[in-house]
């Protein structure tokens, strides 16, 4: 193939626009900050296309002069930027690997990315802030291709803290309030639990296959078939610890519903649609070493698998319309590891492909509602939107059917794939369809459940909740920004916010079309094919329909009970289950008295209190009082009494002479202590 | 060019001396001696920089060395010289001269003419110590920089000055005893102070075993104060509390650091190997000490000293690995605190002289105030806990992954936590400091964004930051292939250690 | 006695002279009459001395007076140190006397004659000369430490120093009169051929015991230092800078011909003796100064320490001990008159600052005398590139090199105590002035031109022997050769090599 | 003829009478009294070692001595003077203004 495709200049244009708008930002006139921020991801996004372009025109060139599949043959295509660490034998390179995986993770990125930035520009206008808000935005994109891009692990994990980064940056960009500050801060430390995890891991990789580059990794591994388990085992946990920090899966994805403090593109982009899947990237690149650790597969399935369900049920009673959405990311994701945790990685990159679609455009338009609410995140405050936005109503129908798992909407096609790829594996599998199947259910319910409470009904805007301290928390988000308008009649959104909107509602619909055998057959060659027994038409079937038939069912309680939601929470009559929902099972108050709290306490009390200020300060003052005692001892010899000065002179002088005149050496001979040599 | 080849190393020790003279002389009146100490640092920096844009890479041994007597009996030479080691321990020396005077400028207003001069001194006082390849002479300049910071701690102290200049004077001070006797020992023993023979002797087994063990073993403990490893860190936070900013940054670390590398592992490769073990320990235990302590500190000077605790037992850790990347990671590393605690300093000075506070309690919402200043804060912070593109990360990975494999799987483990720990308390910090609504002192406290001065002086140390994360091969290069060998004997008790081309590079 | 004779003594004999002019021409002028000049015609004279000490080089080593005295590069190198001390502290009292005060010829006649004394201590190889001659630095100094008689310290402080000093020149003189007894002779020469190798001698070993306890008791080593704070308390600050430093010079000098020289062959009864009381004066001084508040108190605590430092170079075999020990004594000198000539300055001749916390913000009020302060509580700390550094490192050196590492040990961690008290006094010096302080408490006097160039004089020398010590060491080791070796014997030739003279003296 | 050990004791005794008188009486003259014995004790070992020795220089040293114990006396009572004008006392053990 012939040309250059660029791959370096991915992400050096966000970093370009970072760095412009970073520096010179706050002088620079607001469209020109508008410019460089828009242009910075369309042409990443360009770049992308035009590699897909050249790569797929090459590919159908080649059908016509070799056998089918031979143009692939150029993925993956390499590009090398010099070294970045050097030291004896270790050599980190820059480089840049474009291949099947990567090429659909970068079209989401950058083009959903693109959509957001568009969002951003209406939905972020009024803040003063704004030049920061697209550096940082922009900052995001450099990071995120990067860890898609990268060719070793070390490379992949600078992009992976560098989201960390730029996602720390936007949750508090809003750093006045103490919450987004206390949510930023969050959210990078518990990612950094899980990079501890990725970065053990790699250095688990670096001294088994003394190598970083995942070519390398996967040939070694290639090349040595007995190497299974033990320390390829090692290796995968660790790097799922990374993974469910990043991705937010049990027992780390505290932060991400916290997250939600950040404004709501941000949440779109970075919590929903790609960062947070970073995780299932991961594996998805890293699976040559899954694929020899069944133990750890199944563990990734099994965190896969509880954390759909336990996000799901939280989601259940969340009044916030963002936290509803956050933990449903939660939940989804959890589906992705389900996915890549029964080695069906393709479905699980599939899932996520659809999933970014319909939760971008989830939080977009729930970004648009709450915009034309003036910062209102409470649901219960809602109701009746339909009339006053109707395009927002539309989009988010769509997006809602489509998580919900209905056909022909892209939810549909990729969560049908994931549990049916579960269900195939063995006894397990099952029990993890199950899980997943209700899940579904669980999911349709609490989608409807919020679709009905926000936009049907009738306006319930001047209900005052019971928990105000509540409500001015889940209001928070717009509220500094959109002070002024603050009381007035919801209205739609812009353009620039509904433009964005109606693509990503068309992706929702379609995204799933191209289905789950033939994406997968295209990333066989990153991800590998699955070699699952051709299961037999009927099964599928049944599965589908089951599927179908719990989101339904999901959505008729959903139709049942919140049709006529007039402020009263039905779900609150089962009280213990709700109060344990609403609170979260205690997760956070959990983590903070077993850990957070010991961990302050035993650094206060035990290693400041008692080892550094009682033993270590306790020593030292031991020997300088020592010191300061001998001193007073000395002092009190210095009676200032010329006679027993005298008395002190003569004691010496009869001291010499006895050292003088008495043959030590024969008197302690003589008492049995023997000197090898007198004085020293 | 090749004239100052032969006499560089001469100028830098001299240039701060001069510029010291020339200050105490002239009349305390204005600017003057900030504008001349200004003028000097930028000159020693300049001919700093001769250093590695004359250096030949790859040459075994010393270069631009100097060798003359000084003193005939005992035969002390004036023999200075660098290496990759050294090399850019004298840069980083070099370019922290002109950011302390900048980071001075405000905060020291009284007497600035003893500030700057006895500044200066201490500047001849570490590059001496960076180039000295006699043993004499490097005592010499290890005791000489003791004095000036002492001096101007007390002088300049914010709370009790007196109590820390005495407490870190005799913290450092007393385990130099020790130090004198050994080299005064080896002296008697072997007749020279020549770093090159003594290395030499010392590998070739002339010297009794038990001896050099009791010698090597006062050299580490005065190193170890100095940088300081863990329980000898009892003077750290009390003079990162009341040290001038300009002299703070530099008070730790990197001479104990280098002299380590130098003096203890490269003297004594067999006794280091001995009792690495027990550093292997310390320092963990200080890397999850320090950033556990610094979590609950309640005043930013301290808090730096224990997250500093954390960060030179890091570096030590790579030391005492005793491998070549380790080796290369502390050296990087020492150069990435250097520059990092340079701009913290900065920083941390910048809110301490506008608000006169320290107490963490008292600040918040400062970004709103002091926007370009959280700005670099946060940009700091960042290369402080390591992330990837910033020259922190660099160094912790060498470290950190060659403990893992060359050390032992599980210390390494333990001291990886130091990311988190490190994330917790630095994010916390910068919260506190910065986010969140404005404090009743930073409301009613009027205070100005950065200066001019302080912008030049954080901006250059910003992009380093960046650099060094990005590129650095461009220093790694120099530090890995131009560190000066220890005679063969040791190489061949212990291939692992200075090897550096046994196997195929990994791509 | 011939011409040739008296040439051996010509520093002693100018600086008589001087001191009888000086007495002469006070008692003639009138009570109105400044005195000033008289100080200025002693340090021309004490000048003079020590231009005829280094003159002295030429005569070669040799003996006068039927071997009473002896000139040598030792005997020289100790003169030059003695005379430069003295003019130094001429030139301290010359600024700070008090104009009013009618004795200010007397002071200027007792310094020199003291002068003379220790000189004269120096050079005597028969130990008649030396007695006398410790009398007359004696009588002197006992004058002077109680020179202040209108205050109530002041004699207290004349009255301790003169009673104890009395009582230890008494045993030392027992000493004597046995050594007498057990060898027939006074001359050190002849008692070293008696005595030769025999080391079971119990008279001579009580004799070296008993002159001990005198030599010790004057260089305050301990346990005879009791009386050394209160003297230093009492007496004015410019006769502390002569009396902690010259008189110990000659007193070492002694020490060091009575062990090196005379009794070499008891070196197995001094050296440890002299190992114990060199850990006891250091430890003892520095603890004990540790808690002090008043100045010189502490510096007179921290003198006891520094004969602990410079006795452990008495651990060192041969030459390269004397050596050391004579290096010290000069860099010690040095930089003790240096601290004594600030501390004059600031706290005057009635001592109105006698306190560490008055001392406070003493860089702020003035920087030139804060730093120099600094600097030689730096050097008696002993930090390298100051003489004190150097002197410590040579003692140590020679201890090491004499196989008493621990001895070193314990110096060099005594050294690191001895940093708390010299360090809360220079940190003192360095902390700002209290905001209730008005900025000068009472206002620094100008400096004189006297004092001035006393405080660059030892400036100078203590920061010349921290860089560049090769004369001075050149000439401690030339000294030491001359000690080691019974004279008359080999190194008068060595000494008479042309070269030699060109001046291998500390002091210019 | 009287043994010169006997001198010898004597002179021992008159130092340790000396000694003790110093350390014991509490009038500074009779302490400085005190000194006086001592060296005379001290005289007393001369001229009996010159004796012995059949040396003139004993003698001679004693002379010295005694010049020099004439000279500290003159000293002495000086500064006793000076002590009795300012503290109005001869007691010893009052001397003690200064110490610590």
């Amino acid at each position: 193939m012939s040309g250059h495709l660029y791959l370096w200049l991915i992400p050096a244009l966000p970093f370009a626009g970072f760095l412009l708008n970073g520096i010179f930002g706050a002088k620079l006139p607001k469209s020109l900050v508008t410019t460089i921020a828009l242009l910075a991801p369309l042409g990443s996004f360009a770049l992308v296309v035009n590699a897909a372009a050249t790569i797929f025109l090459y590919v159908s060139r080649c059908k016509l002069c070799g056998p089918p599949d031979y143009g692939w043959s150029i993925l993956p295509l390499n590009e090398l930027h010099g070294a970045w660490i050097t030291s004896g034998r270790l050599q980190i390179d820059f480089s840049f690997v474009l291949d099947q995986l990567s090429l659909v993770m970068l079209l989401i990125i950058t083009g959903v990315g693109f959509l957001i930035h568009i969002y951003s520009v209406g939905y972020m206008s009024e803040e003063r802030g704004y030049w920061r808000y697209f550096a940082y935005l922009n900052l995001f994109l450099f990071f995120m291709t990067v860890l898609v891009l990268a060719g070793n692990a070390l490379l992949m994990f600078v992009g992976w803290e560098g989201v960390g980064l730029a996602s720390y940056l936007l949750i508090g960009f809003w750093f006045q309030k103490t919450p987004a500050a206390d949510a930023g801060k969050k959210a990078f430390v518990v990612n950094r639990i899980g990079d501890f995890g990725f970065l053990i891991g790699i250095f688990l990789l670096l001294s088994t296959f003394g190598n970083l580059t995942f070519a390398e990794i996967g040939a070694r591994l290639a090349a040595d078939p007995a190497m299974q388990g033990g320390v390829v085992t090692a290796i995968a946990l660790c790097l799922l610890v990374g993974a469910t920090g990043k991705s937010a899966q049990l027992p780390l994805y505290v932060w991400l519903p916290d997250a939600m403090e950040g404004p709501t593109p941000v949440s779109a982009l970075i919590h929903a649609a790609t960062m947070v899947t970073a995780g299932v990237y991961m594996i998805a690149r890293t699976h040559a070493i899954y694929d020899r650790s069944p133990f750890a597969l199944s563990v990734v399935a099994i965190v896969g698998a509880a954390t759909a369900l336990f996000a799901a049920t939280i989601a259940l009673v969340q009044t916030d319309i963002k936290r509803v959405l956050a933990y449903s990311t939660v939940s989804q994701l959890g589906y992705m590891f389900l996915g890549c945790g029964v080695a069906a990685y393709s479905v699980g990159v599939f899932h996520l492909m659809t999933h970014a679609f319909f939760k971008a455009l989830l939080f977009l338009a729930a970004g648009s509602v709450i915009h034309g609410l003036g910062g209102e995140q409470d649901l219960r405050r809602m109701g009746g939107l339909r009339k006053n936005m109707p395009i927002t109503f539309w989009t988010m129908t769509i997006a809602v059917v489509a998580i919900a798992g209905i056909p022909p909407f892209a939810g549909f096609f990729s969560k049908d794939a994931i549990l049916y790829a579960a269900y195939q594996e063995g006894a397990g599998g099952k029990i993890l369809w199950f899980v997943g199947w209700l899940t579904a259910g669980l999911t349709a319910f609490y989608m409807f459940r919020l679709w009905y409470l926000a936009f049907l009904g009738e306006s319930r805007a001047d209900l005052h909740a019971e928990d105000e301290g509540a409500l001015v928390h889940a209001r928070s988000d717009t509220k500094l920004t959109l002070e002024a308008e603050h009381h007035h009649t919801p209205h739609e959104s812009p353009w620039s916010m509904l433009g964005p909107l109606v693509i990503l509602a068309v992706l929702s619909v379609i995204g799933g079309w191209v289905g789950a055998g033939r994406f997968g057959a295209f990333l066989a060659p990153s991800v590998g094919a699955r070699t699952a027994e051709a299961a037999s038409n009927t099964l599928e079937i049944t599965l589908t329909a089951l599927a179908v038939l719990i989101a339904v069912i999901g959505w008729f309680v959903a139709h049942r009970l919140y049709r006529n939601y007039a402020g009263e929470e039905p779900l609150a009559r089962a009280s213990f289950p709700y109060k344990l929902l609403t609170h979260k099972y205690w997760v956070d108050e959990l983590y903070g008295t077993l850990i957070v709290k010991p961990i302050l306490a035993v650094s206060r009390f035990v290693l400041e209190m008692l080892v550094d200020f009682a033993i270590l300060g306790g020593i030292a003052w031991l020997l300088a009082g020592m010191a300061s005692f001998g001193g007073a001892l000395l002092q009190r010899w210095q009676s200032g009494n010329l006679r027993s000065y005298a008395a002190w002179l003569a004691a010496g002088a009869a001291a010499l002479l006895l050292f003088a005149l008495v043959p030590w050496t024969t008197v302690l001979a003589d008492v049995g202590i023997h000197l090898n040599s007198a004085g020293h | 060019m090749n004239e100052l080849n032969q006499t560089i190393l001469t100028w830098i020790l001299l240039v701060p001396i001069i510029g010291a003279v020339v200050i105490a002389i002239l009349p305390d009146r204005g600017k003057l001696s900030a504008w001349l100490a200004l003028i000097t640092a930028l000159v020693s920096f300049g001919l700093t920089l001769h250093l590695p844009t004359h250096f030949i890479v790859g040459q075994p041994g010393f270069q631009f060395e100097i060798n003359k007597p000084w003193i005939d009996n005992p035969a002390i030479f004036y023999h200075v010289g660098v290496d990759g080691l050294s090399l850019w321990m004298v840069v980083l020396t070099g370019l922290l001269a002109p950011v302390g005077v900048l980071a001075s400028w405000n905060p020291i207003r009284q007497r600035q003419k003893i500030f700057y001069s006895l500044f200066l001194v201490q500047q001849t006082a570490m590059f001496g110590v960076f180039v000295s390849l006699d043993l004499m002479v490097y005592y010499g300049f290890w005791e000489l920089s003791l004095v000036p910071m002492a001096i101007l701690i007390a002088m300049y102290g914010r709370k009790d000055g007196v109590k820390a200049a005495i407490k870190f004077f005799i913290f450092t001070f007393v385990p130099s005893a020790p130090l004198l006797v050994a080299i005064i020992w080896l002296y008697v023993r072997t007749g020279s102070f020549n770093f090159s023979d003594l290395q030499m002797l010392v590998a070739n087994g002339s010297l009794p075993a038990d001896a050099l063990f009791w010698t090597a073993l006062a050299f580490l403990f005065a190193f170890a104060v100095k940088v300081p490893v863990f329980p000898l860190h009892g003077w750290l936070a009390d003079a990162f509390c009341e040290a001038p900013v300009a002299l703070a940054m530099v008070i730790a670390g990197k001479l104990g650091l280098y002299s380590m590398l130098r003096f203890h592992v490269g003297l004594f490769p067999v006794q280091a190997r001995a009792i690495a073990p027990l550093l292997i320990a310390l320092t963990v235990i200080g890397i999850l000490y320090g950033a556990c302590v610094a979590l609950v500190q309640r005043d930013f000077w301290r808090l730096i000293a224990f997250a500093t605790l954390s960060h030179f037992s890091l570096t030590t850790l790579g030391i005492y690995g005793l491998n070549l990347t380790g080796r290369n990671g502390a050296i990087y590393q020492i150069l990435n605190e250097g520059v990092i605690e340079g701009a913290l300093f900065v920083l941390l000075g910048v809110l301490d002289t506008r608000y006169a506070n320290s107490q963490i309690a008292s600040f918040g919402g400062v970004a709103s105030r002091l926007p370009r200043t959280a700005t670099f804060f946060v940009i700091t912070t960042l290369a402080m806990v390591g992330l990837p593109m910033l020259n922190g990360f660099v160094g912790e990975f060498l470290i950190l992954s060659s403990t893992f494999m060359n050390v032992s799987r599980g210390w390494a483990v333990a001291a990886t936590l130091t990311i988190i720990l490190g994330a917790a308390y630095a994010l916390w910090l910068v919260q506190r400091l910065f986010y969140g609504p404005q404090s009743q002192m930073t409301a009613a406290t009027p205070a100005a964004d950065l200066h001019l001065h302080e912008w030049v002086a954080l901006v250059p140390l910003a992009v380093l930051m960046l650099v060094m994360g990005v590129a650095p091969s461009l220093w790694l290069r120099s530090i890995e292939r131009s560190t000066a060998q220890p005679p063969s004997k040791q190489a061949i008790a212990n291939p692992e250690l200075f090897s550096n081309s046994q196997q195929e590079t990994a791509r | 006695m011939n011409s040739a004779d008296s040439l051996r003594i010509l520093p002693e004999i100018i600086l008589t002279l001087t001191g009888v002019l000086l007495m002469l021409v006070d008692a003639s002028l009138s009570p109105a009459v400044t005195r000033r000049p008289l100080g200025w015609i002693a340090a021309f004279g004490t000048m003079f001395a020590l231009w005829a000490s280094i003159w002295q080089l030429s005569l070669g080593t040799g003996t006068g007076f039927f071997g009473a005295v002896e000139t040598s590069p030792f005997t020289v190198f100790f003169h030059v140190l003695i005379c430069g001390i003295v003019l130094v502290a001429i030139l301290i009292a010359l600024d700070s006397l008090p104009e009013e005060s009618h004795h200010q010829g007397e002071y200027f006649a007792l310094i020199v004659f003291g002068a003379v004394g220790m000189c004269l201590l120096t050079s005597a190889i028969e130990l008649l000369v030396v007695f006398i001659a410790l009398e007359i630095s004696s009588i002197s100094t006992y004058i002077l430490a109680g020179y202040r008689k209108h205050n109530a310290q002041g004699p207290e402080s004349g009255i301790k120093y003169f009673l104890l000093g009395s009582f230890a020149t008494a045993f030392l003189l027992y000493g004597i009169a046995l050594i007498f007894g057990a060898t027939g002779t006074t001359q050190i020469y002849e008692i070293a051929e008696k005595v030769g190798g025999s080391q079971n001698h119990a008279l001579v070993v009580m004799a070296l015991m008993l002159m001990m306890v005198g030599m010790l008791f004057k260089v305050s080593a301990a346990p005879f230092h009791l009386w050394t704070p209160d003297v230093y308390e009492g007496a004015p600050s410019p006769v502390v800078a002569l009396l902690s430093t010259a008189p110990k010079a000659g007193v070492f000098a002694l020490l060091l011909r009575v062990t090196y020289e005379m009794l070499p062959a008891l070196r197995s009864v001094w050296e440890p003796l002299l190992w114990a009381v060199a850990v006891g004066s250091m430890t003892i001084g520095n603890l004990a100064a540790l808690r002090q508040q008043n100045v010189k108190r502490m510096l007179a605590y921290s003198s006891i320490a520094h004969a602990g430092y410079l006795l452990a170079a008495f651990a060192g075999m041969g030459p390269s001990g004397i050596a050391a020990a004579s290096f010290y004594t000069a860099a010690y000198a040095a930089m003790n008159v240096g601290v004594f000539a600030v501390i004059t300055v600031v706290s005057g001749y009635d001592d109105h600052l006698p306190l560490i916390r008055d001392f406070r913000g003493l860089l702020y009020r003035s920087p030139f005398l804060g730093i120099l302060l600094i600097f030689f509580l730096i050097s008696l700390v002993g930090i390298p590139f100051t003489g004190g550094f150097f002197g410590k490192f040579y003692a140590f050196s020679a201890a090491v090199g004499g196989g008493a590492v621990a001895l070193a040990i314990i110096g060099l961690l005594n050294s690191g105590i001895a940093a708390a008290y010299y360090l809360r006094l220079a940190f003192a010096a360095a902390q700002r002035p209290a905001d209730g302080d008005e900025p000068l408490r009472i206002a620094l006097p100008q400096l004189g031109v006297a004092v001035g160039a006393a405080l660059l004089f030892t400036t100078g020398t203590t920061l010349w022997l921290g860089i560049r010590p090769n004369a001075v060491l050149r000439a401690a080791e030339m000294a030491a050769h001359t000690l080691q070796v019974p004279a008359g014997e080999a190194p008068a030739a060595a000494v008479n090599q042309p070269g030699v003279s060109q001046s291998p003296q500390p002091h210019p | 003829m009287i043994p010169l050990s006997w001198y010898l004791l004597l002179s021992a005794a008159l130092f340790s009478l000396g000694v003790i008188g110093f350390l014991i009486k509490r009038n500074l003259i009779t302490v400085f009294m005190s000194i006086e014995l001592m060296l005379n004790g001290v005289n007393l070992s001369f001229v009996t070692f010159a004796h012995q020795w059949h040396l003139v220089k004993g003698q001679i040293f004693v002379f010295f001595v005694m010049v020099v114990a004439a000279a500290e006396a003159a000293v002495g009572l000086a500064i006793i003077i000076a002590i009795f004008r300012t503290r109005a006392t001869l007691a010893v053990d009052r001397i003690d203004l200064m110490k610590l």
